[in-house]
């Protein structure tokens, strides 16, 4: 039968891979890290039933240990087209199709200077957080329990600033996730959103953000925090408007959590020239339409899965693995 | 030294700060109707106000600012409303906002 | 992390040859400065610098209060730099921030939109029959003391250190928003964090405050204190970040702007008498510099002669603490011992100081 | 024959607080009534309302007959009590004179008659058969009382009262008198012989069968026990629930001279506070109990509550004020106003300068005789307002329209919620406003505000209607024709426009000329309330949406098309409780306009 490389071991690479491998074909998967699994391997649990990360990918990782997928890990791929892929080592893989399944970057909070990400000691990304909540301890950098903590909405997204125009969509629910998670640790601290908008666009996030709002009571603000800076007892003033209000608004906290948002990564534009397909104007790869042929790309024999080709959640992005196993094997009969 | 006359005052900030602001009567009020928290903001209840319609009474800037521990001023600004109750039928959270109305009057009778 | 954000904003500054252009208020406000500046720069560090006497204002006060329109700005520019170009200089240095701001944003409009330099050669041709070339660097006087930081540090006399324990002075800088606001590439640091002052304080020893309202406007503005009805809200803004750097203690507050030094300064004395709350350690108030007054300081200049008595707030008790020695007698007498006249006590200085002063007249 | 033994003290002490109390109590209340109300009082007492008074003192004091039309067992029971040892005291003091003569007997003679009377040796066996058939028949009513305490439902009570502390005590009290009177009096005839067919023979039977040592040893005990059961009850009586036993008396003769309770509280209000046995039969009827569980809100812990001076806010907010207990209360309290005149105390505060903004204010627009306002609530339901304007076309009338495009609320809601003299502010500006557009007949929508304009207004020269009054004069007058293809609805009727207004039969009349209507289980007076209601400001949103349910359910079962409803805030509550279509009395009026 026909070999198909799908490049990239996240989530959507591995379901992908199982998919094809259950049609017969013969898959290969590479992988640039040390280990499958992708960003879901950082993450601690998952909106909006908060079932445990590491569930949902032990799952996936058995299914591909036990089956005889040929997984390359410390695979980096330079190039590719329809019919190979290159890898950094100067290896080329002959192929029939191929699946591109790299997913995104999470967004640098640096380049957001103002927030002082990586200036001050308390201001962490979403990112950080998950991970604090992944090693069971979560604290200030002095190790003390935050009184108050916020969490800011639209870092990295919907910014001119940044260029990062689009709406990276699962910051939000996120942001409401975890802002359940430290008041379920810290009931006596109080938690602050300040958001632009709030978008739950999935099933069940309506009612986790109602839910957060009754019985965990945090507070939900709209307005952009403008500036963060230290305070001399070691917190962080952080600026906003309450726009509800038209009344500044400034406060201390002892957190202040970025929701990071979902980044094109930078070799796209190299892959993307390479290979000939064409990047949409926010960095991700462009699939042929976005209703039938929403997990292909225009050109003949490369596929696309995943966060590969806009922000997903990790539902949609299971769906696009098991989507883009139909078209290749439409493809390839 | 006479009295100087400056012509002029220091400006008061507008600013809400939230840390040097007294929240314990917001905490109370949330604390006796927590579905006061689930506002999303939308202000339908100002829209259809039979006060809002006259005045510059604007429920939800009131009860906002009033979560956020600015009460100055919030007793008078509720004294317009009329209770008519159109407000609590259009609210997409049900929020008895009639009941907020008289528990703010009810808590922040004294500032 | 902050040095990472420092190095992407590098500057090129000239190593000597300067034409220098003065500040229209600065002479006023702390006469000293702007002297200090050129003898520092000539008989300190021996470079070339230039003050020609036909220079003039920048027009920058009215531009900003909608009195002086664009093109007519632009035309006196233009005048600026051909005279630089006359007296054979290319690196043009301005003493007042507004109007470095003025330079870089009318050198960057003749860049976007070179129709308008086109007209503006017209303009100056029309109105001086002068031609003009644009200048090979443009810096503020801040920039030059900054790039000779270490040079200046080598011949210091003292360092801003406290004389008695060594430890160093607690220093909050404060740079004018016309620096590195407006256009954050031609500020050293950029705007987040710029370290023009910063540099030269740490290098001479002191140490920076990094208070919450550090990047808050001080409050000077053209239309913000010249109208008297906004007058209020000019005082609001150095009320807000005095209260905010009031916790740390600041020995004193170095500025690079005309009007951020002036204003930290003289707000204190309007807040001290309208609400009677003074910032300083000990009550008495945050004396403020400008750095060429810092500098001078550092290189062992007398303080009358930086024009140091000139200020709202009282230095005595910083220079006491710089061990730098002064003839309090002779801090009214001007520059021929002519009594130059002493003004009123004011609560920011608490009069019990003044009183001792009295003595000897 | 003397008549006193040491076992009468607590019996003497019992009635003289019992009497002093009670005269006490009433004799401030009525001093500290407000004039107005005394000069009626005057006039009333020597009027004929007071012959019809007691009248109604017999059939209601002592019958009960109210409580018979709620369940006849439960009507028995507070007669046979009532009445019957209203008779023994009567019959009692009968039995006396025969013995003695007029000659003057205190108090305890007559009650303790059997245990004085043991020397006197002829014996009228009318009165022994009597006295012991009056005992057998309060007897019974304390046997029922006892069974209705453990299953009520037997007396048509799905729920009853849970008292406090004074009132069990006042209770048992109450419970044992009768039978410790049975027990004492057996003994004394089991001892002296004599007595009915009762005590006698239960005298007869412990005579053979116990022996006489113990019969003696507790024959003083038992009287004793007999006169400390009365006294503690006697005592405790004018505070505790029974409290009802005499006020109701006065409360029917003051109901009669028209002395109601006003929009403010008064000591008036004491007579019907006082007058509340706590007898629980408004605690059915309340859908917070039914549908919510809310079980410490109702009338009777209300009036408790208010009485013991223990009303809380979250008490006296938390009522529909639907009026569905206040038409089954057997002592006919005024239960809505008194609610209201409590909020009233509790949160009014007279501000003058409130409602500024009402100055130089007219946001009507038209001209007419007729002037329609449509309330607040109808601004929401935009078809009721098309559907108005459809019919005042269609008879030609030329319409001034108070409120289409907003203006003053009528001041209902705000005076349900206690704050009074604000609401008069509202009041006052509205009555300006129709007396400035000279309108001569007010329509209104909203039920809410034809109670208001009705009651508080006094709009003297302006005729004040129900829309679904004015549709059915106009078909009487022949001004507009309805064809009759509505199909089959069923009506609501909004409380306050039946109970409170009494408007039952003009929305029917309206309907069944233009379709067939089907009555739901629950209708006119005791129809349900929507969960809507201003007065409440307690419940939560979903809980008004259960009220809503439960009632929808009624109108499902009647299998009709629509439900039909004369009031905006029903409709709202109604149209989120089912999935059946929901219209306005004139919705479905307009739909059919012969043209």
């Amino acid at each position: 039968m026909e070999r198909v490389i799908v490049i990239g071991g996240g989530v959507a690479g591995m379901k992908a891979a199982l998919d094809l491998r259950r049609r017969g074909f013969e898959v290969t998967l590479l992988e640039k890290s040390r280990h499958l699994g992708g960003k879901v391997r950082k993450w601690h649990c998952l909106f909006p039933t908060f079932t445990s990360a590491a569930e949902v990918l032990g799952g996936l990782k058995a299914e591909v240990a036990d089956s005889d997928i040929e997984v390359r890990l410390e695979a980096e791929v330079v190039s590719f087209d329809n019919r190979s892929v290159t890898l950094a080592s100067g290896e080329k893989l002959a192929c029939g199709a191929v699946v591109l399944a790299t997913g995104f970057t999470l967004f640098d909070a640096r380049v957001k200077e103002e927030y002082g990400y990586g200036i001050y000691d308390n201001v962490i990304t979403s990112a950080d957080l998950e991970e604090m909540f992944r090693n069971g301890r979560v604290a200030l950098r002095n190790g003390e329990r935050p009184r108050r903590v916020a969490f800011l909405h639209c870092v990295g997204s919907r910014d001119e600033k940044v260029c990062q125009r689009h709406c990276s969509k699962v910051c939000c629910v996120t942001g409401v996730k975890q802002a359940i998670e430290v008041k379920k640790l810290f009931p006596e601290a109080d938690v602050f959103n300040f958001y632009m908008d709030i978008r739950m666009f999935g099933p069940g996030y309506e009612e986790m953000y109602r839910e957060a709002q009754l019985s965990h009571n945090i507070h939900f603000v709209r307005g952009r925090i403008s500036e963060a800076s230290p305070t001399i007892d070691g917190r962080l003033q952080i600026k906003a408007e309450d726009t509800l209000t038209g009344r500044p608004l400034k406060m201390s906290v002892d957190m202040l959590v970025l929701l990071v948002g979902m980044r094109s990564n930078d070799d796209n534009v190299h892959l993307a020239e390479q290979a000939g397909v064409p990047l949409a104007p926010n960095g991700f790869f462009a699939p042929k339409d976005m209703f039938a042929g929403n997990v292909c790309s225009p050109r003949k024999g490369v596929f696309y899965a995943g966060a590969i080709t806009a922000p997903k959640s990790i539902g949609e992005v299971l769906n696009e693995g098991s989507a883009v196993a139909d078209a290749v094997t439409e493809y390839l009969s | 030294m006479a009295a100087i006359n400056w012509g002029f005052a220091i400006s008061r900030p507008r600013v809400i700060d939230v840390d040097h602001n007294n929240l314990r009567k917001s905490d109370e009020i949330l604390l006796e109707m927590p579905e006061l928290q689930s506002c999303i903001g939308c202000g339908a209840c100002t829209a259809s106000c039979t006060a809002g319609n006259l005045t510059q009474f604007n429920f939800r800037k009131v009860h906002t600012l009033v979560r956020r521990g600015e009460y100055q001023g919030a007793y008078e600004e509720m004294n317009k409303c009329m209770l008519c109750g159109k407000c609590r039928l259009l609210c997409p959270r049900g929020i008895n906002t009639r009941g907020v109305v008289m528990l703010i009057k009810r808590k922040l009778g004294d500032f | 992390m902050r040095a990472k954000s420092w190095s992407d904003y590098q500057k090129d500054i000239a190593d000597d040859r300067y034409y220098y252009a003065r500040s229209c208020i600065r002479q006023n406000f702390f006469p000293g400065s702007e002297k200090a500046f050129l003898e520092i720069l000539q008989r300190d560090l021996g470079k070339d610098i230039f003050d020609d006497p036909a220079h003039s204002s920048c027009t920058g006060i009215g531009y900003h209060s909608d009195v002086v329109p664009l093109e007519t700005i632009m035309t006196v520019v233009a005048r600026q730099f051909a005279l630089m170009s006359e007296a054979g200089y290319e690196n043009f240095v301005t003493s007042c921030i507004t109007s470095f701001g003025i330079y870089t944003e009318i050198l960057s409009t003749w860049e976007e939109f070179p129709e308008t330099e086109e007209r503006t050669r017209e303009n100056l041709f029309k109105a001086t029959g002068r031609e003009f070339a644009k200048p090979k660097s443009l810096a503020h006087t801040s920039d030059v003391i900054f790039h000779f930081r270490e040079e200046i540090a080598a011949r210091a006399k003292r360092r801003l250190v406290d004389s008695m324990t060594g430890e160093p002075l607690k220093v909050v800088e404060h740079i004018g928003c016309h620096y590195a606001k407006i256009f954050p590439k031609s500020g050293i640091g950029g705007s987040e964090f710029p370290y023009v002052l910063a540099g030269m304080i740490e290098s001479w020893g002191g140490e920076c405050v990094d208070y919450p309202e550090r990047r808050h406007c001080c409050g000077f503005g053209f239309r913000n204190y010249l109208v008297q009805a906004n007058r209020g809200y000019s005082v609001a803004n150095s009320q807000k970040k005095l209260e905010s750097m009031a916790p740390y203690h600041p020995d004193f507050i170095v500025a690079n702007c005309p009007g951020c030094s002036m204003f930290l300064d003289k707000w204190q004395y309007t807040i001290a008498e309208m609400n009677g709350r003074t910032y300083g350690a000990n009550g008495y108030g945050i004396p403020v510099l400008t750095y060429e007054e810092m500098a001078g300081l550092v290189l062992g200049y007398d303080p009358w002669e930086l024009g140091m008595q000139m200020h709202q707030v009282n230095v005595e008790p910083l220079l006491d603490r710089l061990g730098v020695e002064y003839d309090p007698s002779t801090k009214y007498l001007g520059r021929n011992g002519k009594f130059i006249g002493k003004p009123a006590s004011a609560v920011v200085n608490c009069p019990s100081q003044e009183f001792i002063y009295d003595i000897k007249l | 024959m003397t008549f006193f033994a040491p076992f009468c003290i607590p019996f003497i002490i019992g009635t003289v607080s019992l009497f002093v109390t009670i005269i006490a109590k009433w004799v401030s209340w009525v001093y500290y009534m407000p004039r107005t109300d005394r000069k009626l009082l005057r006039r009333g007492l020597f009027s004929m309302q007071t012959v019809k008074g007691v009248g109604e003192v017999v059939c209601e004091c002592l019958l009960h007959r109210r409580i018979f039309r709620i369940n006849p067992l439960l009507g028995y029971m507070h007669m046979s009590l009532a009445f019957g040892w209203f008779l023994l005291i009567v019959v009692g003091w009968l039995e006396t004179v025969a013995y003695l003569g007029l000659e003057p007997v205190p108090l305890q003679g007559h009650v303790f008659f059997r245990y004085f009377a043991t020397g006197i040796s002829e014996h009228k066996p009318v009165f022994d058969f009597v006295m012991d058939a009056l005992l057998l028949f309060v007897l019974s009513g304390v046997a029922l009382a006892w069974g209705k305490r453990f299953y009520s439902r037997a007396m048509g009570m799905r729920r009853t009262t849970k008292h406090f502390l004074g009132d069990r005590v006042a209770l048992s009290a109450l419970w044992f008198i009768f039978p410790a009177r049975l027990v004492a009096e057996s003994l004394t005839c089991a001892l002296y012989g004599g007595g009915g067919f009762l005590t006698g023979t239960i005298g007869r039977w412990m005579a053979s069968h116990v022996n006489i040592e113990i019969l003696q040893m507790l024959y003083e005990p038992s009287w004793w026990f007999y006169s400390c059961a009365l006294g503690v009850f006697f005592v405790a009586m004018p505070f505790s629930r029974y409290q009802h036993i005499f006020t109701e008396i006065p409360l029917i003769f003051l109901r009669r001279y028209r002395l109601l309770p006003h929009e403010k509280a008064s000591s008036l209000d004491k007579f019907q506070i006082q007058a509340c046995s706590r007898c629980g039969i408004c605690l059915d009827p309340c859908q917070l109990q039914q549908d919510l569980g809310i079980n410490d809100v109702q009338s009777v812990y209300f009036l408790r509550d208010r009485r013991y001076n223990r009303l809380k806010l979250a008490v006296a907010n938390n009522c529909l004020m639907c009026g569905r207990c206040e038409a089954v209360c057997p002592v006919g309290i005024n239960l809505n106003t008194l609610r209201q005149n409590s909020r009233d105390r509790l949160r009014n505060i007279p501000d003058e300068s409130r409602y500024k903004y009402f100055k130089g204010l007219d946001r009507s627009s038209g001209e007419g005789r007729v002037g329609y306002f449509a309330g607040c609530m109808t601004l929401l339901t935009p078809r009721t307002l098309h559907s108005m304007e459809q019919i005042f076309k269609a008879v030609g009338e030329d319409v001034w329209w108070a409120d289409r495009d907003g203006g003053v609320c009528c001041g209902r809601p705000l005076k349900l919620s206690g704050e009074t003299d604000s609401a008069k502010k509202m009041m006052q500006f509205n009555k300006e406003l129709f007396y400035k557009h000279n309108i001569s007949i007010l329509v209104t929508s909203c039920p809410i505000c034809l109670r208001v304009f009705r009651e508080e207004y006094a709009l003297r020269g302006i005729e004040v209607l129900h829309h679904s009054e004015y549709i059915a004069r106009l078909m009487r007058e022949g001004r507009l024709k309805l064809n009759n293809d509505g199909g089959r609805v069923t009506y609501h009727d909004p409380c306050e426009l039946g109970r409170g207004c009494g408007i039952y039969d003009a929305p029917r009349e309206v309907l069944s000329a233009v379709g067939e209507l089907l009555e739901p289980k629950h209708t006119r007076e005791n129809s349900y309330c929507c969960g809507g209601s201003l007065a409440n400001t307690v419940i939560g949103d979903a809980q008004q949406l259960r009220l809503a349910q439960t009632m929808s359910a009624e109108f499902e079962a009647t299998g009709a098309g629509t439900v039909v409803t004369s009031c905006p805030l029903c409709k709202k509550s109604i149209a989120r409780g089912t999935s059946m279509p929901v219209k306005d009395l004139s919705e479905i009026v307009a739909e059919n306009i012969a043209s």
